[in-house]
C-alpha cells in the first residue's frame, strides 16, 4: 500500500514492526522501555495503558516526531531513522494521525482543517470538498462546515481532528485518545467511521482509556505500564497487575 | 499543475488571511526603503552640492614676470604632471588691471593715474573638486611654491578649509545616521519576518506533521517575501519621488536662484534598489523557514 | 463563604441560581436555550450532554468568561451582570475552574502553573509550595514538581488543572470534562480529591461524559440536549430519550 | 507588603523566563533613543555650525564721504532702529587703503602713487547670524541704500546666497530624516510592545481568569516598561556619547583648525530625553494592557 516507485518486498503483511524500542527523555524519562509491537496489515489495534504510560510517545515515534533512544521502528518496510526526508514527508501522507492535543489551526474553518492532509497530497478541490462533506455528516457536525475551529466545543474540535485524519484515506492511522470528549454515542459515530476505514485496508492504532470500546471486540489490546509492555492479548480484556514485563513472551509476535 | 494550484492557493490564502500583518510588513519594507534611498540619495547628491559650492575654487600663482608662450606651456605641463586639474587660465598684468577696476566699479577712476601693469601677472589653478580637495590643495600650493618664477600662491585658505570641514562633518553625520538607518531597518524587517513565522508557526508545524513537501511549505513563503520586496520597495522609492519633488518645490520656492540641480536615481539604480529588496526578503522568508522543515 | 466585607443574606444555602439563561452566539448558535438550574451550598452537581450540547457554555456562564443573552445568573448571590470588574475579580479567586482545554502555560513548571491561583490571592510561598507538594501526591504527581508542562502528558496536563483549579481551596468548584485524558484508576483519584474538597465545604460542578464517574453516586445529574434541559434528576442514571423540555418540572428547584 | 512581594516575583520572574525578548526590546529602544538624540544633536549643532560659518558675513556701505562723529551715531541709530545687529564698524578711506595694502603683500608698492584716500570711506554691519539671515540681509541692503550719503552696499551676494540655500538644504535633510526616523521608531517600539503582549497573551489571560486584580496584571508591565525605558534610554544616550568623542577626535584630527566647537547636550535635556523615555515606555506598556483587564 504505501510504495515508493516500485517496491519488491511489498507482499509483506507487515505495517508497523516495532523491535526493543527505547525513548527516553532527558534529564532522567523513560518514556518507553524495550517495547516491541508487530501489527499486521488491515489490523485495528488498541493501545492502554495509565496516564504518563507511554501511548502518545510510542506513536509519535511512528511518525517520526520524535526518534527512538533505541530499537529499530519500520513502517510499511521502512526503517524510519534511516529514511530521508523527502521520502518521510510521503510516508507521512499515507499516515493519518488524530493528535490528543487535536493541533487544530484555530482561525482556519473546519473545512481548511479537514482538508489540509489532502491539499498536502494534491487532491483536487471538488473532490476534497465532497470527502469533507461526507466525513461531516458522519460525524454529526454537518452544520460545522464554515465555522473556524476555534468557535467549537471541544468535542467538536475532537471530531474535526479525526476527520482531518482519515480524510486523506491514509494506509495507517494513528489516534491518540479519539473519544476523550465524545459521549457515549458520538463515540459510537466514531467507531463507525473507524470501522469503515478499517474495511477499506487501512491499519489502526488507537490509543485510549475508554474500555468501552473495545471491550467487545476481539482486536488485539497493548497495555503499556511506565514505559513497560504489560500486557498483550487479542482475547482477555480484564485490566491486569503489572508483574515483570521481561518475563511475558508474546506467542503471536 | 498541482503543485502550481496548491502554492497559489496557500499564497492567496495567506495574504487574505493575515492581511493585517501583511500591511505591517508592506509598511516596514517600505519605510525601510525609503529610508535608505533616502540617505542614499542626499549622499550622492551632497557629493554634487559640495562641488557646486566649491565652483569659485581656484590658486592663484603670483608670477614675477609676463611668462611667453612656450613658458606658459611649460607651465601647464608641470602643473599637469603634478594633479589633474579642471582649467588652467593665464592672467596677464592687464587682464588683472582690467579685473581690478571692474570690481571697483565707479571708483575705477583712482586706478587712472596707475599703469595697467602695476598688478603681478597670474596663472589661475582650478583644481579637480573632489571631497579630499582640501589636503590636496595644500600639497599643490607647496608645490607650485617650488615652480621657477613664482612670487606667490594664493588660495582662500580659510574659507576652504572651514568649507571643507564643514562637507567632512556632514558627511559623517550622513554617514553615520546611514549606518544606524539600516542596522535599525534590518533589525526591523529581520523582526517582521520572525513575527509572520511566528503567526504561523502552528501552520507550518501543522503541514509538516502531515507530510507537507518541503516545497510545499516553503514556496508560499518565497512567493510572499518576493511580493513584499516588490511592492514595498516600490513603494518606498515612490515615496520619495514624492518627497524629491516636494523637496524641490519646497527649495525653488525659498531661493533666488536655483544654484543646486538636485537630480534623482536615474533608472538603473531604481531597478538595482527593486531587485535587491526582492531578493533580500523573498531569500530572508525562505530562509527562515529552513527550521520548519527540518525532520 | 464567599463574601465581600459583610454580607447579610449570606445565609443564604443557595450558591448558584440560573434562571431561564439562554445563550446564542452570532450568528444562529444557540448553546444554550432557557435553562435553569439551582445549586446548593456543599453540593456536588453532575452535567452531562452530547458533545456541543452546551455544557461548556454553562460554565464559562458562571465565571462569566461569557454573558448570557437572556436570563439571570447569580453565583454566591451576586448578580454576575451587574458586579463590578473589581468584584468579580475577587469572586473569581472563589471560584476555581478545570478547564476543558487546560489553559497551561506551557513554559512554566507545573509547580508554577499550579501556584498561579494561590499566587494571585497573595498565599505565602511557603504554603504554597506546601500545597503543591500534597495536591501533585495525591494525584500521582509527585516527581513532576519542576518539569514544565509542555513536556507532560495530555493525562499529566490534566490532572496540573484540576489542581490548580483546587489549589486556593475555592468554594466552587467548575470541572469541564475533568477525566477525559484519564485512565481508571487516575480518574478514581482525581474523584477521590473532589469528594475531599466537597468535605471541606466547596460546591462543585462537574461536566462529564463519563457515566462511571456519577452512575454510583445520588448527586443530581443534569443533561443538556442541544442547549436545553433534557433531564434533571438526583436519582436515576439512566439516559433518557429527548422530549420536550419546556414541559419538564422541576420540583426542587 | 503582600502585593509588593507578588508584583515584585511577577516581574523579576518575567525578566529571567523572557530574557531573549527583553534583550530584543532594549535593543530597540537603546537603537531608538540613540538615532533620535543623534539627529536632535545633529540639529542643535547644525544651527551653531551655521552660525560659525557665516562668520565673516557682512554688508559694505560705501559712503560718498567721510563721516563725523554725529553722523557716525545717526548711522549708527538708523541701523539699530531697523534691525539687531552684532556689530557696526566704521572703516575711513585710510583705513580702507591699509587694508588693501596689506591684503596685497608684497606687492603693496603698486600703490606708493596712490592718495591714501582713493578708496572709498565704508560701515561695515556684521547682521545678527541665524538661518533666515538671508532674506533679512537682502531686506537689509535695500534699507542701508535709502540711507543719505550712501554710495553702494556690498554683501558676498552670491556666496551668501550659496551658503544659506546650502544650509537650508540641510535643514530640511535633517528634519526629514528625523521625522523619517521618529516615525520608524515609534513603530518599532510599539511593534515590540505588541510582541512582549503577544508571547505573554496567554498568561494574561489566565491571571484575568483566575481573578487576578488589575493591578497585579499591570503593575509588572509597568515596571517593566519603565526599566526597559530607563536602560534602554541610558544605554542610547552613552552609546551616542562615545559616537561624539569619536566624531571630535576624527574630526579634530582631520583639519588644521578646530573651527567647529560641536558640543554634547548639558546634563538636563539627558535628564529630559531619560524621563520621557520611562514615562513613554512605562505608559505604553501600561496601556497596552488595558484591553486584557476588561470584562
Ligand atoms: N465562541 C463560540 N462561538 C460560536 N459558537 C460557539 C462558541 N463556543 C461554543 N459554540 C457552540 O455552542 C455549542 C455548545 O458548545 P459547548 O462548548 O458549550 O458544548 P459542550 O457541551 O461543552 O460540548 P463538548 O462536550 O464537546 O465540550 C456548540 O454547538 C458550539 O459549536
Ligand atoms: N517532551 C517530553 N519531554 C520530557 N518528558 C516527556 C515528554 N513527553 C512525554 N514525556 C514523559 O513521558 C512519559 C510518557 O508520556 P506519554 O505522553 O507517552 O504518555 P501517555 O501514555 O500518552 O499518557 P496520557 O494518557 O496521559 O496521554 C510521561 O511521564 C511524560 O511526562
Ligand atoms: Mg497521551
Ligand atoms: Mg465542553
Amino acid at each position: 500500500m504505501i510504495s515508493f516507485r516500485k517496491k519488491v518486498i511489498d507482499t509483506s503483511d507487515v505495517m508497523v514492526d516495532i523491535i526493543k524500542v527505547t525513548k527516553s527523555y532527558p534529564p532522567n524519562v523513560h518514556a518507553l522501555i524495550d517495547v516491541s509491537l508487530n501489527v499486521n496489515k488491515g489490523e485495528i489495534i488498541f493501545l492502554t495503558g495509565m496516564s504518563g504510560a507511554g501511548k502518545t510517545t510510542l506513536l509519535r515515534l511512528l511518525s517520526r516526531i520524535e526518534r527512538q533512544t533505541k530499537g529499530l521502528v519500520e513502517v510499511g518496510g521502512y526503517d524510519l531513522s534511516k529514511l530521508s526526508r523527502s521520502k518521510m514527508q510521503k510516508l507521512r501522507r499515507k499516515i493519518g494521525t488524530a493528535y490528543q492535543d487535536f493541533k487544530l489551526l484555530p482561525e482556519r474553518t473546519v473545512a481548511q482543517n479537514i482538508a489540509i492532509t489532502m491539499e498536502v497530497a494534491y487532491k483536487r478541490p471538488i473532490l476534497i470538498r465532497k470527502r469533507i462533506k461526507k466525513l461531516l455528516d458522519q460525524l454529526g457536525l454537518q452544520d460545522k462546515y464554515n465555522t473556524p475551529a476555534s468557535e467549537l466545543s471541544r468535542g467538536e474540535q475532537q471530531r474535526v481532528t479525526i476527520a482531518r485524519a482519515v480524510a486523506n484515506e491514509p494506509d495507517l492511522i494513528l489516534a491518540d485518545e479519539p473519544t476523550g470528549n465524545l459521549d457515549h454515542e458520538t463515540t459510537g459515530r466514531v467507531m463507525e467511521l473507524f470501522k469503515e476505514c478499517n474495511k477499506k485496508g487501512a491499519t489502526l492504532i488507537i490509543a485510549t482509556h475508554d474500555e468501552s470500546i473495545y471491550s467487545n471486540t476481539n482486536h488485539r489490546v497493548m497495555e503499556l505500564y511506565q514505559g513497560k509492555q504489560m500486557f498483550f492479548d487479542s482475547q482477555s480484556k480484564k485490566r491486569q497487575l503489572p508483574s515483570f514485563v521481561d518475563e511475558l513472551s508474546f506467542g503471536d509476535l | 499543475m498541482n503543485f502550481l494550484f496548491a502554492v497559489f492557493q496557500q499564497t492567496t490564502r495567506n495574504l487574505f488571511q493575515t492581511w493585517g500583518s501583511q500591511v505591517f510588513t508592506l509598511l516596514t519594507i517600505t519605510l525601510s526603503v525609503l529610508i535608505f534611498s533616502f540617505f542614499y540619495l542626499v549622499y550622492s547628491n551632497m557629493l554634487n552640492v559640495g562641488k557646486q559650492l566649491g565652483d569659485d575654487l581656484r590658486l592663484v600663482v603670483y608670477l614675477d614676470e609676463e611668462p611667453g608662450p612656450e613658458l606658459q606651456e611649460e607651465y601647464r605641463y608641470k602643473i599637469l604632471k603634478f594633479d589633474r586639474v579642471d582649467r588652467i587660465e593665464f592672467i596677464s598684468s592687464k587682464d588683472a588691471y582690467q579685473r581690478f577696476s571692474t570690481q571697483l566699479g565707479e571708483d575705477k577712476d583712482v586706478l587712472a593715474d596707475m599703469p595697467d601693469t602695476f598688478l603681478p601677472p597670474s596663472i589661475e589653478v582650478y583644481p579637480v573638486r573632489s571631497l579630499d580637495t582640501l589636503s590636496r590643495i595644500k600639497r599643490f600650493s607647496d608645490y607650485l611654491m617650488t615652480l621657477p618664477g613664482v612670487l606667490k600662491v594664493q588660495y582662500g585658505r580659510e574659507w576652504v578649509e572651514r568649507f571643507y570641514t564643514f562637507i567632512q562633518l556632514l558627511r559623517i553625520v550622513v554617514i553615520l545616521s546611514g549606518t544606524l538607518l539600516v542596522l535599525t531597518t534590518t533589525l526591523m524587517v529581520a523582526h517582521t519576518i520572525r513575527l509572520s513565522l511566528l503567526s504561523r508557526q502552528d501552520e507550518l508545524e501543522l503541514l509538516r506533521l502531515v507530510g507537507a513537501s518541503s516545497h510545499y511549505m516553503r514556496t508560499p513563503f518565497f512567493l510572499e517575501g518576493a511580493m513584499h520586496g516588490f511592492f514595498g520597495s516600490t513603494g518606498g522609492l515612490f515615496a520619495l519621488y514624492v518627497l524629491y519633488n516636494w523637496i524641490q518645490l519646497h527649495f525653488t520656492g525659498s531661493t533666488v536662484l536655483p544654484i543646486f540641480s538636485f537630480t534623482f536615481f536615474p533608472p538603473v539604480i531604481l531597478m538595482i534598489i527593486i531587485s535587491f529588496s526582492v531578493l533580500l526578503c523573498a531569500s530572508g522568508s525562505f530562509i527562515s523557514t529552513n527550521k520548519f522543515i527540518r525532520l
